[in-house]
């Protein structure tokens, strides 16, 4: 159990590596959208809010909390995703000359 | 579901998380990316909702009904020209979703098993600190950019001081809050204080054009943020995913500063924007109508497009598109120049051409273009000003020396349209306008761009 | 406890897309140099080896096995890294004019 | 040292194995980029004897020391055109330590708790096997590349049922030693002698020159191999180390079948190189002496030198490097061209010229030299023969069509200088040979650079 943390590090070290290596891969042309979509994975605090708020607990102060986490988390994975998307939509390679 | 399920099912999503982000490496793969990524969330979300931790969903069908609601809504009516803005705010609401999950952690913990653990008092510590700052700085960045503020900088005597106790004074509470944590001590109110004073305090004495470096830092922030609530519930989805955006941002934080070749701590901490330097340069400006320039776009052979921030402002990114065309028809050969901090995002030049349909192999990244330039008949500047100001390559006294900028002043023929010889973000003046082969079309760039327009048809 | 092997498997996926980015990025050059590093790190074993040789439990079959573990992944360490060293000592840029 | 203490320095340990990795990008950084690694493999070791664990230091200390001294001896006797050699012997202990660490994991805990769990047990089954196979199948490619057994493809009837039959017998002895796991069951000896026994039938039917992707492959097994034993020992630094490693040989095994323009289904199981085709070409060759090829040499502005397999096997890196020198003195442009497979491993050609101090800057890859071609005046191949056969580039019939080669028949002058008229690896005839721009100069490859090197004295 005291191991617990320990673990928890590795994951923390090996995914922020691998974070700056898929990120600094990233061409400058989709920078904004990048953002954006980061943004959006940031958004998986949703996960935490969703446990606070259905722990159905003895504190109604963390299901109060839980839930406004549940609705700001939301907010932004769906605005996050679905802009990401709107602005991807429009990147669009040269037709070809047959249309 | 078992936690041994939901935890397998974790790593599905993180798997999905790590492909969308990759995929988002080329254009022609990155829309199924981020499909992929949000295909992750979804994933994510639904083994929560099954695992056993969840026994009431109440407030949560509430809660995620109107969420959805609201970031669709945003998401679907935003102009393309507020994309900074908008980021601005998804990145806000992430940031006070930690912070509450943090809380919720604390309050949950506490009135559970009575004593909370020194280990989730620290974590609970860094999630709404650092969800704190993350929140109310990305509300001061919306409003500069919005203009709901003066989106000048805001310096005063002792800033850093004042900044710097805020700072400590957040420290000395963590350290006695995880000592003695509860959830309704004085000290963790004052946690909570002090953090959004300190977002607050860090983001007004940055100027508005360096928002961009901002947002993408605490787009970095509301990943850590994310780690930290998922140390304090034990969760692997919130730490890898946590950790991937924070590495996100500081990437992107740090490509923007060599693109200005400024320091981090250069944007964060110099009030950039708020002095005016003095250097005026002088001599003689060359106007030109649209007739003329008509005449000598008819006859170019090559055309490159520089936009820049004010093409933004005057959303002319269509009328561009429909110019270059026309061009194009005329024989001519077309591309765009885009500067990698044009405009007030990275990218953001990228992401309105896009949405004007122009095909995203026309455009020519700065380094690439600049050795043609001498063979461009006609470099067209669109509202762009400091990332075409020659002054960043040769005076090595100006604010911005070092900058990379996309040569225009070799190019055969320059036209700049702007409305007036005002100088852009960095406040400096730019010695291209004075040039002998540059030509100002002074007007709104929507304008005049499509003044162009009529002549050719 | 029943999550640790859980916590293991995130560990080991990120740890196969981190190798999988930073490898990709080596150029042809070093990859010899790039083999022979790369087996010396499987030569990681030795830290499970040493475990087994020195645990001194009631198996003498384990230590046994262990000790010889030990030898094998000493020589695939040691002998990985130094001829790694050597090679890459090889390298070297166009010297100054000036020597 | 506690646990805790001894985790965190794992952590340490692989972070300075990533970070190794990254800088062996460069070669400006590669060595340090392995001290770095090589310091996270001493800090592992040294926390691993640290923790409470290990009581008992008779055996290791001679284990470590003997161990040492022969990977020592190993790594500095081995001659540079030996590397591949070397590399699959080293591979070959990763996969027998691995091996027996999981042999030694199933007793102790047997001895210790009386029942081995079947998590316990599959993790040990796979880290025999993948040991096994690693160490059975590397000895075999060692002996393959040594000459000590033929190095051609051992092709029979019923082949791959018989692999077939082995690997399930394999899965078999697996599944049911998984429901009762004792060390000294029969079941543990059938997995250890068929995993044995599969590394050999595996790698017989390969060809000697495609073991480089083998052992590329079996290193990455290796990784796994360790991988495996970490989770049978629930040990994180073995399961992040083991899964670079991993990553890393799959990585260059794709690569190199990349380079070769075949699958890896291809390269295991086709027995490529067993049996030669029939495609014959006819034509004149015309053969140069050593006084001629100076003179033209002597009077050209531009030579390319390409090595191949050749070069390795007559040691020739040397005076190559010396008659690149010499040339540059006559003010002529050297340049060295580097196919990706030429030679018996990736990256050969560039180990033996770093070797014989070339600067790297100097070498130039097949898709870079290839449209410079035309202006070469004289492209001196130096024991290359498949990396330089045009019937990869224009033959479809041909066994290597598709492959990518570099374009020596397109200098204005060709030298090859090989023995015979003998093919290469892959048993193909040459139509470059026959060229109406080339000469060959016959001869061993070190003698006949020597003898231009005199003649330019
Ligand atoms: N992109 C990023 O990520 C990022 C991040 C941080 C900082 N920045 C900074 O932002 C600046 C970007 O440079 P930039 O060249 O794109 O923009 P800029 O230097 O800010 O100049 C924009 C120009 O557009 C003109 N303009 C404004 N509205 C217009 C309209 N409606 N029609 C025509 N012209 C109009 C303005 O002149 P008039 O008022 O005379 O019309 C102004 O000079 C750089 O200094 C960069 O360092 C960018
Ligand atoms: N590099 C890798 O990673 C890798 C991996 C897998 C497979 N392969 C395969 O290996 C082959 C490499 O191609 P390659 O062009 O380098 O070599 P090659 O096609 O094997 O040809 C080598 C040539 O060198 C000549 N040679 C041998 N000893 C010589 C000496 N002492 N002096 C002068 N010439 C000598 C031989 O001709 P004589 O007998 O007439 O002298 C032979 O034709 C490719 O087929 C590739 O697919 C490479």
């Amino acid at each position: 159990m005291e191991l617990i943390p320990v673990y928890l590090a590795f994951i923390l070290i090996l995914a922020i590596f691998l974070g700056f290596e898929l990120i600094s891969k990233v061409p400058a042309t989709l920078h904004t959208p990048l953002m954006s979509g980061a943004n959006a994975i940031s958004g998986i605090t949703i996960v935490g809010a969703l446990l606070a708020a259905g722990a159905g607990g003895p504190s109604w102060l963390a299901t109060l909390l839980g839930a406004a986490a549940v609705f700001f988390a939301t907010v932004n994975v769906v605005g996050g995703y679905l802009v990401t998307d709107r602005m991807l939509g429009m990147f669009k390679k040269k037709p070809d000359e047959s249309d | 579901m078992s936690s041994l399920w939901v935890n397998l099912a974790y790593i599905v999503a993180a798997v999905m998380f790590i492909f969308g982000l990759r995929m988002l490496g080329s254009p022609a793969t990155a829309r199924s990316g981020n499909a992929l990524s949000s295909g992750g969330m979804f994933i994510a979300i639904v083994v929560t909702l099954l695992s056993k931790g969840i026994v009431e969903f109440h407030w949560i069908a509430i809660a995620v009904a109107a969420g959805a609601l609201v970031g669709a809504l945003a998401s679907r009516l935003v102009a393309m020209t507020s994309m900074p803005e908008m980021v601005a705010l998804f990145n806000g609401s992430g940031g006070i979703a930690s912070l509450l999950v943090g809380w919720a952690a604390l309050s949950g913990a506490h009135a559970g098993i009575g004593a909370v653990t020194a280990f989730t008092a620290v974590t609970v510590f860094l999630s709404v600190m650092i969800g704190g700052v993350t929140f109310s700085g990305s509300i001061i960045a919306w409003a500069k950019l919005a203009d709901v503020m003066p989106s000048g900088a805001v310096v005063f005597a002792a800033q850093r001081l004042i900044n710097g106790a805020i700072l400590g004074g957040l420290v000395v509470c963590g350290v006695f809050f995880a000592h003695a944590p509860a959830p309704d001590s004085y000290l963790f109110y004052g946690i909570l204080g002090l953090a959004l004073l300190l977002g607050i305090m860090a983001v007004i004495p940055i100027g508005g054009a360096d928002m961009p470096v901002v947002i993408s830092l605490l787009n970095s922030y509301s990943g850590l943020a994310a780690c930290a609530a998922g140390f304090a519930i034990n969760n692997n989805i919130l730490i890898v995913s946590g950790s991937l955006v924070g590495a996100a941002g500081i990437v992107l934080t740090n490509i923007m500063c060599k693109a200005m070749n400024r320091s981090l701590a250069n944007v964060l901490f110099s009030g950039f924007g708020a002095v005016k330097t003095a250097a005026k340069v002088e001599g003689e400006v060359k106007p030109i109508v649209a007739e003329d320039a008509y005449l000598i776009l008819e006859a170019a052979s090559s055309v490159a497009f520089v936009p820049g921030y004010g093409m933004a402002v005057a959303q002319a990114q269509h009328v561009v598109r429909e110019l270059g065309e026309l061009l194009e028809a005329n024989g001519c050969e077309v591309s765009y120049a885009i500067h990698p901090v044009a405009g007030r995002m990275p990218g953001h030049m990228n992401v309105l051409l896009a949405e004007a349909n122009v095909p995203y192999d026309q455009l020519v990244e700065a380094k690439d273009i600049n050795p043609r330039m001498p063979n461009v008949d006609v470099a067209v500047v669109i509202g762009a000003n400091d990332v075409v100001n020659p002054a960043a390559r040769d005076d090595e006294a100006s604010p911005i020396y070092g900058m990379p900028i996309i040569n225009v002043d070799h190019a055969r023929t320059a036209f700049v349209l702007k409305r007036s010889m005002a100088s852009g973000f960095a406040g400096v003046d730019n010695p291209l306008f004075f040039g002998t082969n540059t030509r100002m079309l002074f007007g709104d760039a929507k304008a005049s761009v499509s003044a162009l327009i009529a002549e050719f048809k």
